[in-house]
């Protein structure tokens, strides 16, 4: 390990700073709390959720519409999800909510935007999500100092309604040794 | 003026020969201008045109100058006797022996450029001009013993010519250090040699600590073994004399060093089979073939017949003592050698590839074309130093016969 | 002052050289860029006004090769910074989206050469690292493949890298933020660090690249992605000119499934230092004592 | 599972052949393999006809993020083959690696484990610590079992490597031989002993003495050849790695989540 270099020397001065930061983001807290009625997470930079064409908002159709809130198939929209996400206990309104559907909705039953889809994924998937947030899943681009940057949202991988990652063609392999000219003898022993 | 004289007469020396030498030499320039053609080529599109790539980035021409190095230091094995033991049939072909080693360095030089990718950036390898990393790299000290056993076994040989061509005595308080100096030298760049293929840790197969013995054991084979036939040829061709003691000493000598190879290979051989683990990847590729890849197995199965051959033929005194035999012991070895130690050592460092990959190397037209031409580089230089040397060894190119002619021309 | 103490070195440089060669270059077109680019100094030796000098001079020689305007920088390793890598081996596919990632964003010879940095490699599951069993061309129609785990690799940026040590001429060497750089203009190509680096994370320019004009990243570095000359070495650098300006590297960027992490070894709070202190990680070939900054990882 | 080099399967007939060459010109002399097959003939009158060993292929998977340290391997180990307290032999222990702030490794393993571990053997700043549970690796390719000059160590059908105390002549070269020191000589036979993976247990169904008093399930026990077993399921659902793979010998022992420097 290569990072013990300057660490005594700026720990102290890091702690102050932490205590302050961290009084600073408690009184927030408390005042989000108190205003809010809960402790809103952390914002994160992440990019539009990958919402199928035309779809969103949600409300352009459903807006006039009698919310059914019984279990059931879908056979007139929305047939083309298939739902491979603990499909035994679970349905669409666990996840989106009835009343407002342009939000989702927390098991808490707190309303959430799409873009803190997040949230909701955490509230299962605890361990992925810590690590998610520290940036040990998932992807990131951008800049990771001193600029901005992007964290993908677990949506933008993995679809909700089926998360599995799915397989995908990979790129050509690299030539053979002696390969010249003739792509052919790319794939010969 | 008198330097100027003796300069002056040996090129008419090198200018005049009997049609065969004519021929001779013609032959080695048009197997250097072939060389030279190609090697423009590779120069202009890149080393492409080898068959070398990432895989195994060091080919046919590193594992000839490996070789050459080794029968560069093998001129010591003639060196040792004649002026530390005063053995006197080897002590006439000794300086003949040592312009054969400066002939060999020539060519393992030669080697190492057509190796490199940008020989124009030569001069990033000279000391103080350039940045020359010494002691780190294993490579700059061969480029630095290199040069200074060529240099060592240049300015021996010279000075003990020129004083034989002024019929005098040379100096021994200077010459005897140097011929001194020249031997653990020899085993310097040898040595070196060796550590430059030792030290690589991502390559098990050359990272075994006897390669250094066993690079000396078969330079101690190889290039002895081309002294006997070339100093034959020379005899052939030059009536200069020299008896067949000093060729059966040599071959005495061969002989143990080429126990001592085949030895300390059994040694390698047992501790990689025996305690089989991956390390043992690059020799069984040599010998049985890794993965279904065995370009090199019937070479490798081929020297080493060759190597056991030629031992035994060494090893009984008649077939040793008789000239057939020892030439054909001789040939033997020289292929058997270099079998092993050029595309027998080079390639399967590299096979498998650090990530176990398996690429079959194996020389091209190019790589061939080109390493002719610095073989026949070698052996025109090396003619030429003959051409000079023999009658000055033989006493017909001496001061006084010239200046007796040289007052007869043009009296003073 | 640095600049005199090299001075008189320099007079003696240029002297020698200019003698040495004069002969070899009398029989070339001797143009003048030609001449300079012969005698350029090595990069840790030049000036700033050195090093202005060269850059606007590669500048040029890039916009006659490829008419295109290239911006070389030569921006140094940022105080405090050792950059470190992370690759979660239980994400990874094996799609080589980050080869090609990288062959884009480094100005790769495409073809013949073909040039790669990251190597992917396709093991069979069970016995991990054992690179005896590694697949370097599979070409599935679909992966990841059922029975297999993908492990790319690229260099490594050692701390004790064995490349830097064995380079007859110093061609290389490691920055103060751990990358090892190549300066291509003073490799002399002897490919002594391609046989000593057990990473495979060096390779050659076997001939002049061959880059589309058009895919060209003008956006470049001395050390990095300036595109190269035939018969020198070359390696990855973490993508310099990218991480020295605080950008995560193209091969990070390329990647699908976030397998890929980048960051500050020395900063407490970068995803490299998260990971290395609560993930499982390796390095390879650790047994060969180099060190590398290249953290393998389980993050699942 | 097995590492089998693709289009390659002379590597056990090699070290056969290997064998046979060093060993066979002195078994006239010494009659080692003679003994060993009368007794491999002996172990099977010992389990019966109703147990087939070509059957089984007997490993075990280690999760390193789940042993604790707690040492009931090592104690029940003790307690089921009889292997002595003191000197310290062990045929498993558990070994604590500790990573300081300053990226030196401390390894410990203060009485094999076995009263789990109290203290810290330093007072540098810890980074981080876990444990690694030491077993004899039953190698596909035993090299102690290679060096045995009398064929006293020998490798079963079902892929454990045994011990036989009544033809062992206590010289010691296994102990010199193992990549992985799982060899000691008791001390009242003056033999060559390792683990066995409990084989009295196993070859009637039951697990070995450590994995059943494992609390935290750190160690999985099964068998290679039976596709429910639980140790196809480890191997499945983990990346695996086996120590020292670069020695060929082919470990049946597999550790999951192991860390870097475990050796």
């Amino acid at each position: 390990m290569y990072y013990s270099k300057q660490q005594d020397v700026c720990l102290e001065r890091v702690n102050m700073r932490r205590i302050v930061l961290l009084s600073f983001l408690l009184s927030l807290f408390v005042f989000c709390w108190v205003l809010d009625g809960r402790a809103k997470e952390e914002d994160f930079p992440v990019p539009r959720p990958p919402f199928s064409e035309g779809i969103f908002p949600c409300s352009n159709c459903h807006a006039g519409m009698e919310a059914n809130t019984k279990r059931r198939e879908l056979k007139e929209e929305h047939t083309n999800i298939q739902l491979k996400h603990g499909s035994v206990s679970r349905w669409c309104l666990d996840c989106h909510d009835a009343t407002n559907r342009d939000m989702l909705k927390l098991a808490s039953g707190e309303h959430i935007d799409f873009s803190h889809s997040y949230e909701l994924c955490g509230q299962c998937h605890g361990p992925t999500y810590r690590d998610w947030k520290v940036g040990v899943h998932g992807k990131r681009i951008g800049y990771f100092d001193g600029g901005p940057r992007t964290y993908f949202l677990c949506v933008n991988c993995h679809n909700p309604h089926d998360p599995k990652f799915k397989p995908i063609k990979p790129e050509p392999p690299p030539f053979k040794p002696l390969y010249k000219y003739n792509p052919a003898a790319r794939s010969g022993k | 003026m008198e330097a100027w004289r003796f300069y002056k007469k040996t090129l008419v020396l090198v200018a005049k020969g009997r049609p065969i030498y004519y021929c001779w030499c013609a032959l080695l320039l048009f197997i250097m201008a072939v060389g030279l053609w190609f090697y423009m080529k590779q120069m202009e599109t890149g080393l492409i045109v080898t068959s070398m790539r990432d895989q195994v980035s060091w080919g046919l021409y590193i594992a000839n100058f490996t070789y050459l190095v080794g029968v560069a230091a093998a001129a010591v094995l003639l060196v040792i006797p004649a002026y530390v033991y005063h053995f006197d049939p080897i002590k006439e072909i000794v300086v003949l022996g040592e312009l054969f080693a400066a002939s060999s360095i020539v060519m393992a030089l030669l080697f190492v450029t057509v190796d490199l990718g940008r020989p124009d950036r030569f001069w990033h390898l000279i000391p103080g001009v350039g940045k020359l990393a010494f002691p780190d790299s294993l490579l700059a000290w061969d480029v630095i013993v290199l040069n200074g056993y060529l240099v060592l076994n240049v300015i021996v040989p010279v000075y003990i010519l020129v004083n034989s061509y002024y019929e005098k005595e040379p100096v021994k308080s200077f010459v005897i250090p140097l011929i001194l100096l020249s031997i653990p030298w020899a085993v310097g760049i040898h040595t070196v040699t060796a550590f430059l293929y030792n030290g690589l840790a991502a390559r098990p197969f050359w990272n075994a600590s006897i390669l250094a013995p066993r690079f000396l054991a078969s330079a101690f084979c190889s290039g002895p073994a081309m002294i006997i036939i070339i100093f034959q040829v020379i005899r052939k061709v030059s009536q200069i004399k020299f008896s067949n003691e000093a060729l059966f000493k040599i071959a005495e000598l061969i002989d143990y060093a080429l126990f001592i190879n085949l030895f300390l290979l059994g040694a390698e051989v047992f501790k990689e089979y025996y305690s089989n683990t991956i390390h043992l990847a690059p020799l069984e590729y040599l010998y049985e073939g890794l993965r279904g890849h065995h370009v090199l197995v019937p070479w490798m199965w081929l020297s080493l017949t060759f190597n056991v051959t030629a031992f035994l033929l060494f090893l009984i005194p008649r077939t040793r003592r008789s000239l057939p035999t020892l030439n054909i012991g001789a040939f033997l070895i020289i292929v058997g050698v270099w079998i092993e130690k050029g595309p027998g050592f080079v390639a399967p460092g590299f096979i498998p590839d650090p990530l176990g990959e398996i690429y079959e190397y194996f020389p091209n037209f190019t790589e061939l074309a080109i390493s002719l031409g610095v073989w026949a580089t070698g052996l025109l230089v090396f003619t030429l130093f003959m051409k000079v040397a023999i009658p000055i060894v033989r006493g017909d190119f001496v001061h006084s016969k010239y200046a007796k002619i040289a007052s007869k021309i043009e009296p003073k | 002052m640095a600049g005199n103490r090299y001075s008189r070195r320099d007079f003696i440089r240029m002297a020698s050289v200019a003698a040495l060669s004069g002969f070899g270059l009398s029989g070339v077109s001797c143009k003048k860029a030609d001449l300079e680019e012969f005698l350029q100094k090595h990069y840790l030796e030049m000036t700033e006004e050195d090093k202005k000098r060269t850059i606007k001079r590669l500048e040029e020689k890039y916009l006659k090769k490829y008419g295109k305007q290239f911006t070389i920088s030569t921006q140094g390793a940022k105080p405090g910074t050792l950059w470190g890598y992370g690759l979660d081996l239980s994400r990874c596919i094996g799609c080589r989206r980050c080869v090609y990632g990288c062959v884009k964003e480094n100005n790769h010879s495409r073809y013949n050469p073909q040039l790669h940095w990251i190597r992917v490699l396709r093991l069979p599951e069970g016995s991990l690292i054992n690179l005896e069993n590694a697949e370097h061309y599979y070409d599935p129609a679909l992966v990841p493949e059922p029975g297999y785990v993908y492990m790319p690799v690229q260099c490594q940026h050692c701390e004790n890298p064995p490349c830097v040590k064995v380079c007859p001429v110093h061609a290389t060497w490691k920055e103060p933020d751990g990358l090892v750089v190549v300066d291509y203009n003073w490799c002399i190509g002897c490919r002594y660090c391609i046989a000593a680096c057990p990473y495979k994370g060096r390779v050659f320019n076997w001939a002049e690249p061959n880059i589309p004009a058009e895919e060209l990243n003008t956006a470049v570095h001395y050390l990095g992605n300036r595109p190269r000359y035939k018969n020198v070495v070359d390696k990855c650098t973490f993508c310099v000119q990218r991480v020295r300006q605080g950008r995560y590297p193209a091969c990070v960027e390329a990647c699908p499934t976030g397998t890929r992490k980048f960051g500050n070894l020395l900063d407490p709070n970068s995803e490299i230092r998260y990971l290395i202190d609560h993930k499982r990680v390796f390095r390879m070939k650790e047994d060969l004592n180099t060190e590398p900054k290249f953290y393998y990882f389980f993050g699942l | 599972m097995k590492r089998d080099r693709p289009g390659k399967g002379l590597d056990t007939s090699r070290r056969e052949f290997c064998k046979t060459i060093l060993l066979g010109t002195m078994s006239l002399a010494v009659p080692g393999s003679i003994l060993a097959a009368t007794e491999k003939k002996g172990l099977s009158d010992w389990y019966g006809t109703k147990y087939e060993p070509a059957k089984h292929l007997y490993a075990m998977g280690i999760k390193v993020d789940r042993c604790i340290g707690c040492g009931r391997c090592v104690d029940a180990c003790k307690k089921e083959n009889n292997v002595p307290d003191y000197p310290f032999f062990f045929r498993t222990w558990v070994e604590r690696y500790i990573e300081t702030e300053d990226g030196q490794t401390i390894v410990d393993s203060p009485n094999g484990g076995k009263d789990g571990f109290k203290t810290l053997p330093s007072d540098k700043k810890v980074f981080k610590t876990f444990f690694v549970p030491k077993i004899c690796n039953q190698c596909e390719k035993p090299p102690c079992v290679q060096v045995c000059p009398v064929g006293a160590t020998y490798r079963t059908e079902d892929g454990v490597v045994l011990v036989d105390s009544q033809y062992c002549i206590g010289c010691r070269y296994c102990i010199q031989a193992c990549p992985y020191g799982m060899r000691f000589i008791r001390p009242e036979t003056k033999t060559a002993e390792k683990c066995t993976f409990c084989y009295h247990r196993i070859v009637k169904g039951l697990l070995p003495a450590c994995v059943e008093a494992c609390p935290t399930q750190a160690r999985v026990f099964g068998d290679l050849k039976s596709k429910a077993s639980p140790i196809i399921q480890f191997m499945r659902f983990n990346k695996t790695f086996v120590l020292k793979p670069g020695l060929n010998t082919e470990p049946k022992v597999y550790y999951a989540d192991i860390d870097r420097e475990v050796r």
